[in-house]
C-alpha cells in the first residue's frame, strides 16, 4: 500500500542532498496513524534528534553530520507528506542541521581551525542537555510519590477539642475606638449619650438580666440598702428608664398590694 | 503480605471511614477474605491499638482511626489559629454596649452611623463579652445587648462605674481637638450639626424618639445622686 | 502522658509534615522538650514503626507518618481515581526547573527546543510543584519558575539536594574536533536510509525506555548497511 502521493508538480516534500525530494522511498512504508503516533512521541526536534543517534549506536560527541542532517531531513518530509503539523520548532533543526554541515564541508585554513570551534559542539551541548533533563525526567518520575506510591496517613480528630484562642484586647483601645465615635457623631446626639452615669445602665442591665431569667422583682427588693442613698438613687433611675423605654412594668395587682417589676407584655 | 497489615494500611490510607465491602474490595477476586475473617482481624487490630495514642473504631460508615480525645491539650495546638486583632468595628461595638447598655444593634448602629454586621456581635458574644439581656418590645423584638461579668474580670474592673465618665473621654477628646471643647459642655448649644454621619432610620425598628425623650427627662434627673 | 506518645498522636493528628517547632508548640513553654529529646524521641518512634505498614519519615516540611509504598497494590484500590500520570512535557519540565531553577519558560524552552505550552505550566503550578519567585529582568520581564517545598513533599525528599544526580555533561574541549574532510566521507553517507521507521512501541509510547529499545532492534537489522 502506498501512501498517498501528493500532487508533484508544487513543492516538493524535502531537500534531500540538495535535490527536491519529490517521491517517497518506495521501501518506506508507515502506516499513517502510526506516524502519527511516532511523530507525538517525539518532545521535539533535540528529542527526534537524539533518536536518531542512538538508534544507529552513534557516540554523541561524534555525530556523522551529513548522515543524520539526511534523516532527519528525509523524517521532516514525510512528516510534511503526510501533511502532518509541524512545529516550527522541527523545520528550524532542519535549516540547523543543514547549515553546520555546510560549514563543515568547508575547507579551512590551517590557522583558524585552531581557534574555531568545531560547529557541531553548540548542537552537541544542546543534545547532551537535553539528554540529561530527559533522563533527570524519568528518575523524577521513578521517585516514591504522594498519591501513587507512598499515601498520606488520615487519623480522624473530632475528638480533638480545640481551645479556641482570641485575640488580646487592650481597654484603652476600646475606649480610644469609642472616642472616634463621640466624633463623628453628631452633636445632639453626643449630648444624649453624654448623659447619665454608667452605674445607671449597669444596673439597667442587671435587672432586665434578673427579670428576663424568670424572676418576678418585688419593687422593694430592687433597693439594696448596703448601697446607701446613691444606690437606691441609681436603682429608682434605672427602673424609670426601663419602664420608660418599655422595657419592663412596674405593677400592683390589688390596692395596697405588693409592687412588683416584670417583663413588659408583648 | 498480612492481612492484618494490609487492613492497616488501607485504613490508614483512606480519608473516610471504609466499610467492610471496601476492605474486602482491596483484594482481587480470588484472594477475598471471608467476612468472619476480616471482622476477626479488625477487633485484632483494634485490640492491638488499645493501648496507643490511636483508637481503631467502628462507626456508621465504616472503621475508621482516630485520634484518641485525651491528647486533645496537645494536639489541639496544632489547630488553633493565630488570633488576630479586633476590627474598629467591634472595638467601637464593644464601647458602645459598655457605655449604653441595655441596647439594640439598631441603637448600636444608630450611634455608630453605620451598620453593625452579625460576625461583629458574633465576636463579642462568642468571648462572653456581651450578652442578651431582654428583648425590646418594638417590632421585631429585637435583642438588648449588656456587657458580662466576664467582660468586667477580662478588663480588671469591678463595675462599669470604673470606666472612664463620658466627659472624661470628651475631655481626653478636646485635647485633641480644641475648638470641640465647648459644645459637649453646653447643654443648650444651638449650633448646627457640623458632622456629615447623621445617623439614618436604624434598621433594627428601634424607636429612634426614645432616646431623644429620655434625654429631657433625665436631663432634669439629678443623675448623679 | 508520655512524650512519644504525644508525638505519635500529632504527628497522625496533622494532614500535613510537622515541623521540630510546631511539635515543640504543642508543650507549654515551661514544658517543652529539648530538640536533642525532640529528635530522639522521632528517631525511636520511626524505629518503632520500622516493621509497621506505616513509617515515619522526613521530608522538607517536616516529619510525617505514610503507608509504605509496598501497600499501594491494595491501598490505590481505595481510590476511584487514579494517581495521574505525567506527559514527558510536564516532567521534563518539571526537571527543568527542579535542577534549574530559578528559570524562566524561555530558558525552559531552549533547553527542551520546542515550545512549553501554557497548560504544562498550569498542571505544575495547579499541583503547587513549582511557583513563579520573580522576574527576570530582561524585556516582558517573564516569571521565574522554581519549585515549592511541597514539591520536595510530594516527591518524598528533604532537600533539592536529595534529587537524583544530574547526567553530566560531557566537556567538549575533550572531544577530539574531527577532520572537516572526514565527516562527509562516512561510508554511511553513501547508503541511502532504508531503515524502516515504523515505530516498535505502541502508542503511549511514551515508554522510557522506548528510545534504547528502538536503538538496539535497528541495531541487529542490516539497516546500517
Amino acid at each position: 500500500m502506498d501512501v498517498e502521493q501528493p500532487n508533484t508538480g508544487a513543492a516538493p516534500y524535502a531537500m534531500v542532498r540538495g535535490a527536491p525530494l519529490t517521491e517517497l522511498p518506495a521501501d518506506l512504508y508507515i502506516p499513517p496513524d502510526a506516524l502519527e503516533v511516532f511523530l507525538e512521541t517525539f518532545e521535539g526536534p533535540l528529542d527526534l534528534l537524539l533518536y536518531l543517534i542512538k538508534r544507529q549506536n552513534i557516540d554523541i560527541l561524534d555525530i556523522p553530520m551529513a548522515v543524520v542532517t539526511r534523516q532527519y531531513i528525509d523524517y521532516i518530509g514525510m512528516m510534511g507528506a503526510m501533511r502532518m503539523e509541524l512545529a516550527a520548532e522541527y523545520l528550524l533543526m532542519a535549516a540547523y542541521l543543514a547549515e553546520i554541515k555546510s560549514r563543515l564541508l568547508l575547507p579551512r585554513p590551517a590557522e583558524a581551525e585552531a581557534e574555531e570551534e568545531d560547529p557541531r559542539a553548540a548542537l552537541i551541548r544542546r543534545l547532551q542537555e537535553y539528554e540529561a533533563f530527559k533522563q533527570a525526567a524519568l528518575d523524577i518520575d521513578a521517585l516514591p510519590r504522594m498519591e501513587r506510591d507512598v499515601f498520606e496517613v488520615n487519623a480522624d480528630t473530632h475528638r480533638i477539642v480545640v481551645r479556641k484562642v482570641y485575640p488580646e484586647l487592650d481597654l484603652a483601645d476600646a475606649i480610644q475606638a469609642f472616642r472616634d465615635v463621640l466624633k463623628r457623631m453628631d452633636q445632639r446626639s453626643h449630648h444624649q449619650i453624654m448623659r447619665e452615669p454608667l452605674s445607671v445602665r449597669e444596673r439597667m442591665s442587671s435587672i432586665l438580666q434578673r427579670i428576663n431569667a424568670g424572676e418576678v422583682l418585688a419593687f422593694t427588693g430592687l433597693f439594696n440598702h448596703q448601697e446607701g442613698r446613691h444606690g437606691a438613687v441609681v436603682a429608682m433611675l434605672a427602673m424609670l428608664e426601663l419602664a420608660k423605654e418599655g422595657l419592663i412594668e412596674i405593677v400592683q395587682n390589688e390596692v395596697l398590694g405588693q409592687v412588683e417589676v416584670r417583663p413588659r407584655a408583648a | 503480605m498480612e492481612l492484618k497489615a494490609i487492613l492497616e494500611a488501607a485504613l490508614f490510607a483512606a480519608q473516610q471511614p471504609v466499610t467492610m465491602s471496601q476492605l474486602q474490595g482491596l483484594f482481587e477476586a480470588a484472594e477475598q477474605p471471608e467476612p468472619e475473617t476480616l471482622q476477626a482481624t479488625l477487633v485484632e487490630l483494634a485490640e492491638d491499638y488499645s493501648h496507643r495514642p490511636l483508637e481503631l473504631i467502628l462507626v456508621a460508615g465504616g472503621w475508621r482511626f482516630q485520634v484518641r480525645a485525651e491528647y486533645s491539650p496537645w494536639v489541639s495546638r496544632l489547630f488553633e489559629e493565630k488570633p488576630g486583632r479586633y476590627s474598629r468595628a467591634v472595638l467601637e461595638t464593644l464601647a458602645i454596649i459598655a457605655y449604653r447598655q441595655p441596647v439594640t444593634r439598631g441603637e448600636i448602629e444608630q450611634i455608630r452611623g453605620v451598620a453593625v454586621s452579625q460576625s461583629v456581635i458574633r465576636t463579642l458574644l462568642d468571648r462572653e463579652w456581651v450578652q442578651v439581656v431582654g428583648h425590646k418590645e418594638v417590632p421585631g423584638r429585637p435583642g438588648l445587648y449588656a456587657t458580662t461579668r466576664h467582660f468586667l474580670d477580662y478588663f480588671n474592673l469591678q463595675s462599669l462605674e470604673q470606666l472612664p465618665t463620658l466627659q472624661e473621654i470628651a475631655d481626653l477628646d478636646s485635647v485633641a481637638v480644641p475648638d470641640a471643647v465647648q459644645t459637649p459642655l453646653d447643654p443648650n448649644d444651638e449650633t448646627p450639626e457640623t458632622t456629615p454621619i447623621t445617623p439614618s432610620e436604624p434598621p433594627g425598628g428601634a424607636a429612634p424618639q426614645s432616646a431623644e425623650a429620655d434625654a429631657a427627662t433625665v436631663r432634669a434627673t439629678p443623675a448623679d445622686g
